[in-house]
């Protein structure tokens, strides 16, 4: 059954958890990404492999971590390699099926901006950079990314191009002849888009509950397109909820109580 | 042979204005006591290498030890931005800051051609990305075999690595376990390496493959109980992430920085002292 | 995930004519069963890829199973030549043999390199030597930053890895270790993987940073106790140094190695049969 | 004091070992030279670190290992490593400060072969192979080889260059660009070998007790040249044989006492 109330950034994690197939190998960062693949581990997926790039494989954090090094996906992981080694034979080595992402900015392809806003010499806001997402973007067989939609993050044009999606469109990102085939779904706190399957232009798929089209055209910075058929997301079930809300309990917790130095 | 000194000595014995410095660790095992040192004997000019300059490089780019910067994610974990570092980015505050960078798997592969003595690495990334088009580092290589185009890399070759570790023996061999990150290529990527660790015992025992650094790859080994808070040392205390936090705050005005600095670093002989007035300060609420 | 099936099945379902076969094991858990199944099975025009041949390849070689051999060194540890190889590389049999050869320090590259999916591997070696004449897998390149010449190899990818490590879990995650060779990565350099295991256990008690191969990484796990002999297992048995050299006369004549051939594999079930026979056949003297 | 009996392979062996400094970073093949780095470990250089190409760095064997790989090596060794790792952050990292070859035929700017006897397509004899040594050649900072003295073996032209030495002598191994020193002694059961200085043609530079330069031109297939001032091997003293002989003889039990399948 479908719970009553829930909020737009819970739909968003539930929605992005659901793209998660059990047994999935799943490269997760830190934040929204990890939240929902912990999510999916707990509900749908309970066989799902999740590889942080500090090292573990096949991490089951009892909380979510604060950082991506936390000591507890250590303990739970399978193993725990270094992180050169994770880059080069589990990412690169073509053993990641999903790679999950999120962003600063995001234009109509799917590319993404982690690096500046402003001119790149002399940024008005310098972001945190790169992470491992240009690796990312090139190796994991497919990419998912999650964020918040709004007219600023969802851009005509990027400021900086830091991780390639499907570049200009069309069959420009394979003539780039990278391993992976790039993102296949952008899952915000109003919809889900997937890339045109000729033009790679991101298309609205799936409304969450109660969400305009015209609230999603408000909030993106080109003017979106809508699939022939778009599909109005299941509402989060009671379960989906309750176990995410137990987790970010647990989390909170776990983390007030870390020690003060 | 690594000498096993006092962290002071062994920093003003290997870490010289103007070197280009690797302080690794991720997230896990970050040597906070020789961050604070570095600032303490008030090093210049440094070239601050590393993947996630995360707090420790926020201190030393605010106290003014750093040139440039090279790096693949420069926020605060689980919190936020760097602010020092931006600002040194953004406004050139206390100096500009010249800055190199790369994505992970990019650096952690320099990192291991590093350590293997080859001057590039070579990866499977930046199709498509403008990251090449603004550093001259990253360049493109083809396949002698295939013919296929991949992204290279200049190797990482540090003149200085600094990491900590939970173990040293008294000869000076080290064991660190847990998240590795990419600390042992760092130290086998350098021309020298220092590392702090909790303990020193009279034996390792270590477990077979276990990730250890023998004495003679190192030049110095210094015991610093706790010396990787506020992150933490596996199998002996957890991260401080109210601190991670509480630098928010602390960094985001440049007055409350250079006192937090000064009272805290500057004014405190060592790590152990520093540790003592934090407590305090943590009592008093300002932290 | 693995399958936890039959040595028999293992070998039938994923070894087959003609494939690429990587056998690894740096003279500590050298895939001996594996090697005898695939005899058993009579496989074809094999490409066996191996640092070290050693006995296990010796008697793939004059078993007529191989088409092409890609080595580093081909002797018998501690005893002298491999007869059988010899005999094909220098005398055509049971059938002529292609051999590829490069140096350790190469072929462990690229298996390196295979695993990281990239198509060649780039190493300081070769520059005088006549290797590069005669292997065309061997070339040279240019370091885009400084201009210095290093050897390239192409990754090796192989359609199937097989090793033998001490222990799987039930859900056929494995875990090695002691001398580690370059097993893991022939195992992730490998389009498939089997893995022969000493005993299958409810939890690996894997120690931190272990070498540990999850089983979503292998085709099949095979409970197949004493699977390294004559070669050893870490915490199991030791080394059969008696039988490496009864190998010395056993394979320097053609007929005395078809006949071991004969009664030891061919003639048998499996494994454990062979022990069982080789017990008796060493009370015999015969060994 | 000197011994009285001893034999030309102990002489070989104990003037090979006592080459190796205490302290100094040994790349050790099975055979002589790892009895030779053994010897010197348990004689005059305690603290010498001995790499086996197998993974075991600090390896501190009982009896001597039969195969590269024995357990012996890892079980008292400081740490085991891949083999890939052995390769390239230790030996190719520039960390090995000797490497300790043997060969089956050597000429006079010590460059060796260890591949084949007659024509490479179809040898009269075929050998096991390059192994290590390619890489070792390129990479130790210095090079010993230690092997017995015969014309077949010290040749005027190798049937193929395996390994290189000093190549065509002068600098015409520094023209190679290679970062090691390449090999700085040959020891042989007849005397010590060493580059000469310009022209870097392996000179005899000391003569073991009671050879005459008669027996070693004899045991070289060109015209071997003489340092100006060769002197004499100092003989095996007592402890040095007594710990060699000790050594093989714990050797010998432990392998032959190796279980049957």
């Amino acid at each position: 059954m479908s719970a009553a109330n829930y909020n737009t950034t819970e739909m968003m994690i539930i929605a992005a958890s659901r793209l998660l197939t059990n047994g999935a190998v799943c490269f997760v960062g830190i934040g929204l990404p990890s939240t929902a693949a912990n999510l999916a581990r707990l509900t749908h997926a309970p066989d799902i492999v999740l590889i942080y790039e500090s090292g573990p494989i096949g991490a089951k954090p009892e909380v979510l971590p604060l950082s991506i090094g936390d000591g507890d996906l250590a303990e739970r992981a399978d193993t725990v390699v270094s992180t050169p080694e994770i880059f080069r034979y589990w990412l690169q080595g073509g053993r990641v099926d999903v790679g999950f992402l999120g962003a600063a900015q995001i234009d109509r392809f799917a590319n993404i901006n982690t690096t500046v806003i402003g001119d790149y010499k002399k940024p008005t806001t310098r972001l945190p950079g790169a992470g491992g997402a240009p690796e990312i973007a090139s190796c994991a067989k497919a990419v998912v990314l999650v964020l918040k939609q709004s007219a600023r993050a969802f851009v005509k044009k990027l400021d900086f191009l830091t991780s390639v999606g499907h570049l200009d469109g069309g069959d420009s990102r394979k003539k780039l002849g990278l391993p992976g085939a790039g993102p296949v779904a952008v899952v915000t706190d109003l919809c889900i888009m997937k890339p045109h399957e000729v033009s790679r232009e991101l298309t609205v798929t799936q409304l969450h509950p109660g969400v305009t089209r015209e609230q999603v055209q408000k909030a993106t910075g080109w003017e979106i397109r809508f699939a022939e058929i778009v599909q109005e997301s299941v509402p989060p079930t009671e379960n989906e909820l309750k176990v995410l809300r137990d987790l970010l309990h647990r989390t909170a917790l776990a983390h007030g109580q870390a020690p003060a130095a | 042979m690594a000498e096993i000194v006092s962290l002071q000595s062994a920093i003003r014995a290997h870490v010289h204005d103007g070197d280009a410095v690797a302080m690794e660790g991720f997230t896990h095992l970050i040597p906070f006591a020789a961050g604070h040192e570095v600032i303490r004997q008030r090093r210049k000019d440094l070239t601050l290498i590393r993947m996630t300059p995360d707090v420790i490089y926020d201190q030393l780019i605010g106290a003014g030890c750093a040139r440039k910067l090279i790096f693949s994610w420069g926020g605060n974990p689980g919190v936020g931005s760097l602010h020092r570092l931006r600002d040194a980015v953004e406004k050139d505050w206390p100096q500009p800051l010249e800055i190199e960078e790369h994505g992970h798997g990019d650096l952690s592969n320099a990192y291991v051609s590093g350590a293997s003595n080859l001057p590039f690495a070579v990866l499977r990334a930046y199709a498509g990305s403008e990251l090449p088009k603004h550093n001259k580092n990253i360049r493109f290589i083809e396949c002698p075999f295939t013919g296929e185009t991949l992204a290279a890399v200049p190797s990482i070759r540090p003149d200085v690595a600094v990491i900590h570790a939970q173990k040293a023996d008294r000869k000076g061999n080290v064991l660190l376990w847990g998240i590795l990150g990419v600390q042992k290529e760092a130290v086998l990527a350098a021309k020298r390496a220092i590392v702090t660790v909790e303990e020193i015992v009279d034996n390792l025992n270590a477990p077979p493959n276990a990730c250890v650094l023998p004495s003679w790859t190192l030049a110095a080994v210094c015991h610093v109980p706790g010396g990787a808070r506020p992150s933490y040392a596996h199998g002996y205390y957890d991260r401080d992430n109210r601190f991670y936090q509480a630098w928010d705050e602390i960094s985001r005005d440049r007055q409350t920085f250079l006192s937090w600095i000064k009272k805290h670093i500057l004014a405190t002989e060592d790590f152990s002292a520093f540790q003592k007035v934090l407590r305090e300060s943590a009592k008093e609420q300002l932290v």
